[in-house]
C-alpha cells in the first residue's frame, strides 16, 4: 500500500525526550509492496478526472427536469425568474439552475456521511488510537473497502490511514459545494457530473464511517447470521426506564451502554432508539430496542414511553426539544451537528448534569463527549423515570371526540398532509366515536404532523392518529436481522458467475428513508415478491426496519423466512445508511472477484464493468433526504439504476433512457470493437415509480444487462414478463427489445412471444462483451 | 363551480407562472376539440374507489371513445382500464411520458407527430406538479391540462378545487361537448 | 512552529534507492521553537469550540429574519409551509430555516474560496515545489497571515505549509454543510453559529489563496504605491487583438500574460479582465487593463472588442458562451469549477486547439491546464481578431427606433429589473429616436439583463442601453491603484494607537459585488466622504474598481488624490475578493503589535478586542453572492459590523442592535470585573442600509468603540452628528447615548449638546476597559 | 381601479399566505381608524420627484395631521420632510424599525405601547418585500400595510398594481376618510 505521508504520534517528541530543531524528514511515499495491484488510472479522482465517463453515461440517460418552482432564490441577485426560455440575472437557464440543486443536494449529503465518518474517526482514534486495525471481516474478507479501494486507489488498515481518504473526500466536497456558487457552472450535464462526483464521495465517507465503527465496537463483521433483534412499540418494556436514542451517529448511544455494563446495569434500563443510530446500536449490543424508522419520532414521543431522549445528528425532528418538554422528558444533544441552542455543558459533573435534568432546571443539555452524555443519561433517565411516570400527551377519546365535533372542516390538515390522508373525514367519524378511519389515517401516515401545524384550532392531529391506532402500534412486536457489514468474498464467488451471467435474476437494493407515499407495507411486499423469486435482497436503513414490520400468517417476519446471505432468495439487512457501500461494494467486488479486474484507482472501467453486467437496481422507495440524493448519485456514476417512490419525484431530475431510441443502445463489443446494439438495458438510471406494483414490474427489468447470458436472460424475461402481466394484466408491449436471439426467449413463452416478434418487425441482434470504453476494445474492429 | 385557484397541496405553491382556472368545462372541451394531437395521461389514483377518484377510469374510456384521444395508463393503471373493457391503453410509467412527451421530436404513440395537448389526471398531486413543471418549462409547442379535482397551478390549464360533484360534471359536459356519451 | 506531519517529497522512494518494506516512523509533532508565541485555546478550532463567543455576539445583536418566502423546499418532505407558527415536516420552524438559509450561503462561499486557494496551492506546488516560500511583504511583515495564525494556530513559510490549514478550513466546510442536512441542527442560534465558523473558515481559504499568488506571482506586497493601472472601456486599445478574461482564479490569465512575456508579444496583444481575475492580472502585470467589474460583462462581449475569451472561475455569467457565439468570440474554460458543457481538450495540441477554435469548428474548449490555456489563448487570438474585425451586436438607432415603436409597453421588463429601471419610458423616447433615457439607465444598470429574457418580443434591451450610453463607455479610461496586498506592520505600528483609541475615527472596508442599486457612483463619493475626514478606507474587488470610475473636476480619480498607505485619509486597494483577509488582518494585527496580545489560536480574545476596540466597519454596498455572505460572516465573529446595500436585505437575516434596551449594552470592565454601560458601540453587526447618504451616517456611527478616549469619542461624535446634519437635516436622536462624560462632548457643539443631555435626563458613565468575556477581567470586582 | 394582484416585481412571489388586495382606498381608511397605535414608515424613493414617488411625502404629512400617525423616515428621508416644514418625523434604519415592530415587548417611539398597524411605502420594492416577510412570520398582532403604488404580497394588505392617477386619488380618499384634507 500507499501511504501519502507518514504515521505521526499523539505526544509530541518534545516532551518525552527533547526538542527536536529544524528537522526535515523527506522520504516521499512509503511503498508496501504486499499489495501487488497496480494502480489505475484515477486514484483520488479530481472533479473532472470521471467527466468523461459521466457524459457518457448522460449521453444515454438524459436529464428530465422537473422544477419545483419557476424561480431562482439562491442569491441576492435574485430572485429569478426562470420560466419560458428565460435566464437569471446570473445568466443561469432553468436546466441548469435544477442540476444545481441537485448538485447541491448531493453535496448537503456528501458533506453530512463524511463529517459523520471523520467524526467517528477523530473520536475512535482519541479512544483506541490511529493503529487500531480495521476489520471488516476477518479471514472472510480480502477487499476490505471495495469503493475506498476503487476511488482512492488505497488499502485502509487502520483507523489512520482513513484520514486520507476523509481528506480527499472533505476536498471533493468542497470543491463541488463550489461549483454551486453564482457564476460558477453553467452547463447543467456539468452540473449533473459534478454531482456524481459528489455522490461517489458520499460513497467512500459513508464506507469509512461503517468500516471504522464495525471495526472499533464489534458490529457484526459481514455475518449473514447476525442476530435477530426486536423492533416496534411492543418490543420496548415500558416498566423500565427507557432511554430514547435518536439519530445516525452512534458513539454516544455506545456510551450508554457502556455505562450501563460497566454498572451492570444492562437490563435495568430499556434503552430504545429510531433511524440508524437504532440500527448501530443493536450492532453493538443486540438487547438494545428499535422503536422504529424516521416517521416514528413523533408517536413515540408524545406516547410519553421516553423518559429520557438522547440525540446525535441526521433525521432527527428539529422540534425534538420542544415535544419531549411536553411530556416532561429531559433531553440530551450529544453532537456538535445539533446543539438545538442548549447550553454546553461537557465540561460540568455528571452530578450537575443529573441534578439539572432531574429537577427539570433545564429541559436538556449539551454533552459532546459520549461517556459522560452516556453515563448522565443513565443516572438521570433512573431518577427521571419514576417522576415522569410515563407521563403521555396523547388525548383521551373525550377530546377527540369534542375536538371532531368542533372541526369546521376547512381542509387545512388535508391540503398540508404529503399523503392527502382524509382527515377532515376522520374528524367527522371522531366527532361520533369512530376512531377507525383515524387509524388507517395512521398507517399512511409518515409522521411529519404538518397536519398539526396547519390546523387552525390548533388540533394535535397526529396524537389523535397516535391514539386511534394504539393499540396496534403498542402489539407491535417484530424481529429484524441486525445490519451484518459487508459481503463476504466467498458470496460473492459463489454467486458473482450467476449474477453476471444472468442466471441470478439481479441484486436489488431497498434503502434509505421511510417518506413513504402509502404505509410500511409496500416495502416488504416488494421485497418478498423479489425473494422468492430468488433474487438476492439488500436493505438498509429505515428500509430495513420497514421490512421488518410485516409479519406472515405465522408471525414471521421475512427476516426469520429468508436467509441472510449474500445468495439467490436472501434478505440482508447491512445495517444503517452508513452500510449503503457495502452494497456498492458487493457490484465491485464481483468485477474484482470474478471477473479479476483491478480496483486500485480504476473506477472507470469498473463502472463501465457493472453497468453492463451485473444486474443490480435501488429501490429509495422513501427517498426524502439530502443523504438520500448523494446515495443515489454514487449508485448513478456506478452505473446502477436507481427507482424512487412518488416523493423522490421532488428531487426535480429524473434521467431517462428512451427506449424508442435505437441509436441510444449501443455498445462496444470488447472482442471486436463493433458497435452493437444491446436494447435499453437498463431502460433508466433514475426515475420514479408511482406504485409498488410499478416498482417490482419496473425493477425486474431494470435488472436486464448487456452481458446476460441466453439462459439468464431467458430467467430475467420470464419474472418481467409474469409480473407485468400480474400487475399490470398485460403482456408487456416492449419485449422485443430485449430479446437478441431465439434463446432469449423463455420456452414457456414460446408461441406467444414468437408472434408478437414477428408483429414488431423483430431481428436477431448479437450478444456482445458490452462496454461503452473504447479503450476496453481488445481488438480494433 | 368555484373559481378559487389556490394549489391544492397548500405549500406546493407556484408563479409566476401559474395555470389558468378552467372556470367551465365547456374550456377544457373546446381545447381537446382544437388539438390536433391530444393525449390522456392516467395515473393510479383512479383505481383507488374512494369518492375522489371514483371515475376516473370511465371518464378517460368515454373520452376516448368520444374523440379517439390515445390513452396512457402509468404504474399499474393499466389492469383497470383492461378490467372495465378497455384494451387500448399503454402502459408507460409517468417520467417516462413526460420526457417524451418534452420531446418535440417525439413522434409519438403511434409514430404519427407530436402530440400538443396533454391531458392528465390522477397521479399523486405533488408528482403530476412536478411532472406538469417540467413540461412547462421545457416541452415546446405542448399544453397541459391538469383534469384532476384538485388546482394543479403547474398546469397550462386546470380545473380548481371542485367539489367531487362539481368535478364529475365538468366530465359529463367535457365528454358531451366531445360528441360522446 | 508546529507541523502535524512530515515533509514529503514527490518522489517515490521506489524509483530512486530501493524499495522500503513496512517502515514506520513514529514521530509526533516538530517543534521549532525559534516561535515563541504560546499556544492560545483554540487552534483549528471544532465548530463548537467558538460558540459561546458566538453566542454572546448574538445575545446582544439577535437575528432579525426575512424571509424570501412562506415556505421551504430544500427536501423532498416539502414544500413545506412555514407561515403563521407552522413547521415543516422535519420540525423546523421559520427561524431555524432563514438561518439554515444563511449557513447555507455562508458555505457555498467559504467552500468556494477555500477550493480556490487548494486550487491555486495544488497548482502552484506543482510548479514550483512545496518548499516555495511564502511572502507577504518581505521584512515589512512580520505576522505573515494573522488569521491563519489566530485561527489555526500556525505559521505558514511554505507553499506546503497551508495545506493543513487547507485541510482544517475544508473540513470545517463539510461539518457546517452537514449541519444543513435535514433533521440537524435545529436551533436558529446554533445555525448562525455555524454561519460564523463557516465565515471563519473562509477567511482563512482567502488568506492562504491571497497569500500563495503574492508570493509566488511577485504581486505587489504590502505595497502602499502599488502600481496605477488603467480601467475602462476607454482603456483597451481595440485596434489590437484582444483577449477578455473573467473570473476570479490567476493562473490561466497568468498563463496567457507568460506566453505573451516568452513570445516578447506583451504590447501586442490586449489582455483585458473583469471580475477579481482582473484584479490579480494587473497584480501580476500592470500593464493589463481592466475593463470593470461583474456587471460589466455582458456589455462588453456584446460589444464585440473581445476577440477570446477566457473563464475560470466565479462570478461568470453563466451564458458567456452563448453571448461569445452570438459576437463570434470563442472562449477557453479553464477551470474545473466552470466547464460549460465543453469537451476536455488538455490533453490535445496545441495547434489543434487553435485551428479549431480559429476555423469556428467548436465554439469553446476546456483547457485544465493554464500553460497550454494561456498559449492557446495568445495563438488563437491572433488568428480570430482578423476573422472577426471586432464583429458587434449592438444595434444600431434605427433597429432601436423599431423596437421602441414596437414596443407595446406590457411592462414585464420594468418588473424583471432589480433596480426598477423606467425602460417602457425610455422606449416611448426611443421611437422618437431619444435615447438619453436608455443611456441614463444604463448609469443605474448591474447588467443583469433580465430585461431581455422578460421581454415579450425578445428585444436586446441591454443592447439597447449599451448603445444609448456607448459614447461614454468608450471614454472611460481611468487609474486604479493596483491591488497593494497586506498591510505592513510599521503601517500597524503607526496607526493602531490613533485607532484604538479612537483619535483616527475609523476603517470603512468596502468590499465586494457591484449589485448597486443606483449607479457606481456612491462608492466613490462614501469612499471619499471618509478619506476627506481622515479615516482610513480600505477596498477590495469590485467596490475597488468602482472607486475608480469617478474623477474630479481635474480628471482625477480618489488613488490618485488621496495615499494608498493604511494612514489616515488613506484610499488602499488590497485586492481581489480573497485579499480581504488583508483587512481582517489588520484589525487582529493592531491587537498584536499595538497592543502585545497573543494570536496563536486565541480567536476569541482578539475577536473581544477587536469589538470592543477598533472602530472598523465593514459596507458591501452591491453585496449579491454567497461568498459575500461568508466574508461578512467571518468579519461578524471577530465583532466587526458590515453594512449591506438595499439587495443585501435578501440575505434574510440581519443582526440588530436595539439601542433602547440599555441591559444589552454593558461590558465588563477588565480592571474591576464591574459590568459597565457603553452605550450601543457598535449599535448592529448586520444592517442594511437604504441610500448611499445612510451609509455614511450610519457608518460614522458604527465606528463607536467603548474603548474610545473621551478624545476618540469626541472626533468620532463630531463626524457622526456633522454628518448627520448635512444628510439628515437634523440633529441625531441618540447622541445621549454615546457621551460617557462630558469630556467626550465635541467642544464646538457644548451648547447645544449639554442642552440635549439635560432633556434626555443623561447621566455619566465610567469608560471601562470593556471586554464581553468574563475570564479577562484581571481582578473581579 | 384594478384588482389585479401579482407580485410587482416578477419574480418575488409569495405564498401561500398573501396580501390582501385593497380593491378600494376605503379598506386602508377603515383599518388605520380601527387600529389603535398605527404608524407609517417611509423610505427615501419619497424623496424623489418622478411620477411614481412624488407625492409620498406630502400624503404622509397630511395623514399626520388628519390622525396623528407617528411617521419613521428611514434613510435621509427625514430631510425631506424638514424641508417641507414637518419635524415630527423620527429618523431609523429601515431594519432597525422593523427590528423593533416585530418585537411585541417594544413600547413604541413614544413608550405608549406597541403598535398594531404598519403602513410602509417609499422602500425599494424588494426591501419592503422582505421587511413585510419578517414581521409577517415574527410579529405578533401586528398588521402590516403596504402603501406603495404596486402590489406588495407580503404585507397583511396592499394595494394592487395601480396607475399614478388611482394611486393618488386612493391617498386622497384615505386622508378624507381620516377627517383630514
Amino acid at each position: 500500500m500507499a501511504k501519502k505521508g507518514l504515521v505521526v504520534k499523539a505526544k509530541e517528541l518534545k516532551t518525552d525526550v527533547a526538542v527536536v530543531k529544524d528537522l526535515q524528514v523527506s522520504i516521499g511515499k512509503l511503498v508496501d509492496d504486499t499489495w501487488e495491484e497496480p494502480m489505475g488510472p484515477t486514484p483520488m479522482p479530481s472533479m473532472t478526472d470521471l467527466r468523461d465517463w459521466d457524459f457518457e453515461l448522460l449521453r444515454r440517460y438524459k436529464p428530465f427536469y422537473l422544477p419545483f418552482c419557476d424561480v431562482c432564490c439562491l442569491c441576492t441577485f435574485g430572485k429569478c425568474d426562470l420560466s419560458g426560455d428565460k435566464r437569471g440575472a446570473c445568466g443561469l437557464n432553468m436546466a441548469a439552475q435544477q442540476s444545481r440543486i441537485v448538485l447541491l443536494a448531493c453535496c448537503i449529503g456528501a458533506a453530512t456521511h463524511t463529517a459523520h465518518a471523520r467524526h467517528l474517526v477523530h473520536h475512535l482514534i482519541e479512544k483506541h488510537g490511529g493503529d487500531f486495525p480495521l476489520d471488516q471481516g476477518g479471514l472472510n474478507i480480502d477487499v476490505e473497502a471495495p469503493v475506498t479501494r476503487l476511488v482512492c486507489g488505497i488499502k485502509v488498515e487502520t483507523l489512520r490511514d482513513m484520514e486520507e481518504a476523509l481528506d480527499w473526500a472533505e476536498e471533493q466536497v468542497t470543491h463541488c459545494l463550489s461549483a454551486c456558487h453564482t457564476g460558477q457552472e453553467g452547463s447543467n450535464l456539468d452540473f449533473e457530473s459534478k454531482a456524481f462526483h459528489a455522490g461517489m464521495a458520499d460513497q467512500v465517507g459513508m464506507e469509512i464511517a461503517d468500516l471504522a465503527q464495525i471495526s472499533v465496537y464489534g458490529f457484526p463483521k459481514a455475518d449473514p447470521e447476525a442476530p435477530l433483534v426486536e423492533l416496534g412499540f411492543g418490543a420496548t418494556d415500558v416498566k423500565k426506564p427507557t432511554i430514547l436514542v435518536i439519530g445516525h451517529n452512534v458513539p454516544s448511544s455506545v456510551g450508554i451502554i457502556d455505562y450501563l455494563t460497566k454498572k451492570k446495569m444492562l437490563g435495568q434500563v430499556e434503552v430504545t432508539g429510531i433511524c440508524c443510530t437504532a440500527h448501530d446500536l443493536t450492532r453493538y449490543e443486540p438487547s438494545a430496542k428499535v422503536v422504529g424508522p424516521i416517521s416514528w419520532q413523533l408517536k413515540y414521543i408524545r406516547s410519553g414511553m421516553a423518559d429520557l431522549i438522547m440525540v446525535d445528528e441526521q433525521c432527527i425532528r428539529a422540534d425534538t426539544l420542544e415535544e419531549a418538554q411536553k411530556v416532561k422528558t429531559p433531553v440530551i444533544a450529544s453532537s456538535p451537528k445539533n446543539c438545538l441552542g442548549l447550553k454546553n455543558r461537557t465540561n460540568d459533573s455528571v452530578d450537575e448534569l443529573v441534578n439539572d435534568l432531574v429537577e427539570g432546571k433545564v429541559h436538556g443539555v449539551l454533552i459532546l463527549d459520549s461517556d459522560k452524555a452516556g453515563e448522565v443519561a443513565v443516572e438521570a433517565v433512573l431518577k427521571v423515570a419514576p417522576k415522569r411516570n410515563k407521563f403521555s400527551i396523547i388525548p383521551d377519546i373525550e377530546e377527540i371526540k369534542a375536538a371532531g365535533a368542533a372541526c369546521s372542516g376547512c381542509n387545512e390538515c388535508v391540503r398540508a398532509c404529503p399523503n392527502n390522508q382524509p382527515i377532515p373525514e376522520a374528524m367527522k367519524a371522531a366527532a361520533e366515536g369512530d376512531l377507525a378511519p383515524f387509524s388507517e389515517i395512521l398507517d399512511n401516515c409518515i409522521g411529519c404532523a404538518r397536519c398539526d401545524s396547519a390546523c387552525p384550532k390548533d388540533f394535535p392531529l397526529h396524537s389523535f392518529m397516535t391514539k386511534a391506532g394504539e393499540q396496534k402500534l403498542w402489539e407491535e412486536k417484530y424481529l429484524m436481522r441486525s445490519g451484518r457489514g459487508a459481503i463476504q468474498d466467498i458470496e460473492i464467488r459463489n454467486v458473482g458467475g450467476p449474477i453476471v451471467l444472468g442466471e441470478i435474476p439481479g441484486v436489488i437494493a431497498i434503502v434509505g428513508c421511510a417518506n413513504y407515499p402509502e404505509g410500511q407495507g409496500a416495502i416488504a411486499e416488494i421485497t418478498e415478491e423479489f425473494a422468492k423469486r430468488r433474487y438476492i435482497v439488500v436493505l438498509s436503513g429505515c428500509a430495513a426496519m420497514s421490512v421488518a414490520m410485516v409479519k406472515d400468517e405465522n408471525g414471521q417476519t421475512l427476516y426469520e423466512k429468508y436467509p441472510g446471505g449474500f445468495e439467490a432468495g436472501g434478505v440482508l439487512n447491512v445495517g444503517s445508511c452508513v452500510s449503503n457501500p457495502h452494497i456498492a461494494g458487493a457490484a465491485i467486488k464481483i468485477a474484482s472477484i470474478f471477473a479479476k479486474r483491478n480496483l486500485r484507482g480504476n473506477y472507470e472501467e469498473i463502472a463501465d464493468y457493472i453497468h453492463n453486467r451485473v444486474g443490480a437496481v435501488g429501490l429509495a422507495w422513501g427517498a426524502m433526504s439530502q443523504k438520500a440524493a448523494s446515495i443515489a448519485s454514487g449508485f448513478w456514476r456506478l452505473g446502477v439504476p436507481v427507482v424512487v417512490g412518488p416523493h423522490g419525484s421532488k428531487y426535480r431530475r429524473m434521467l431517462l433512457g428512451r427506449a424508442d431510441k435505437k441509436e441510444d443502445w449501443y455498445v462496444y463489443d470488447a472482442r471486436t470493437g463493433d458497435k452493437v446494439y444491446t436494447g435499453p438495458t437498463p431502460e433508466h438510471l433514475f426515475t420514479t415509480a408511482e406504485t409498488k406494483e410499478e416498482v417490482i414490474v419496473m425493477m425486474a427489468k431494470l435488472c436486464f444487462r448487456p452481458n446476460d447470458t441466453t439462459k439468464g436472460r431467458s430467467m430475467k424475461l420470464t419474472h418481467y414478463i409474469d409480473l407485468h402481466k400480474r400487475y399490470y394484466g398485460v403482456m408487456p408491449e416492449d419485449i422485443h427489445l430485449f430479446i437478441r436471439n431465439k434463446m432469449d426467449i423463455p420456452i414457456t413463452m414460446k408461441p406467444e412471444i414468437q408472434k408478437i416478434l414477428e408483429e414488431k418487425g423483430w431481428e436477431e441482434t448479437k450478444i456482445p462483451d458490452p462496454t461503452l470504453l473504447k479503450r476496453m476494445v481488445r481488438k480494433r474492429g | 363551480m368555484s373559481a378559487k385557484a389556490e394549489s391544492w397541496q397548500t405549500a406546493e405553491i407556484a408563479g409566476p407562472t401559474k395555470a389558468n382556472v378552467i372556470v367551465k368545462p365547456e374550456i377544457a372541451a373546446a381545447m381537446i376539440k382544437r388539438a390536433k394531437r391530444p393525449i390522456i395521461v392516467v395515473g393510479y389514483l383512479s383505481t383507488k374507489t374512494d369518492k375522489d377518484t371514483g371515475k376516473m377510469i370511465e371518464y378517460a374510456i368515454r373520452m376516448n371513445k368520444a374523440c379517439g384521444i390515445p390513452v396512457v395508463a402509468t404504474a399499474h393503471t393499466i389492469k383497470e382500464f383492461v378490467k372495465q373493457g378497455f384494451n387500448d391503453a399503454i402502459q408507460m410509467n409517468a417520467m417516462d411520458i413526460g420526457n417524451r412527451l418534452k420531446d418535440p421530436t417525439w413522434n409519438g404513440l403511434d409514430g404519427k407527430g407530436p402530440y400538443d395537448l396533454a391531458l392528465f389526471m390522477g397521479l399523486p398531486f405533488y408528482m403530476e406538479f412536478v411532472i406538469l413543471a417540467g413540461l412547462k418549462h421545457f416541452s415546446t409547442n405542448l399544453k397541459t391540462i391538469s383534469l384532476d379535482r384538485y388546482f394543479n397551478p403547474h398546469a397550462s390549464w386546470s380545473f380548481p378545487n371542485l367539489k367531487v360533484e362539481e368535478w364529475n360534471q365538468s366530465f359529463e359536459t367535457i365528454i358531451n361537448k366531445l360528441g360522446g356519451n
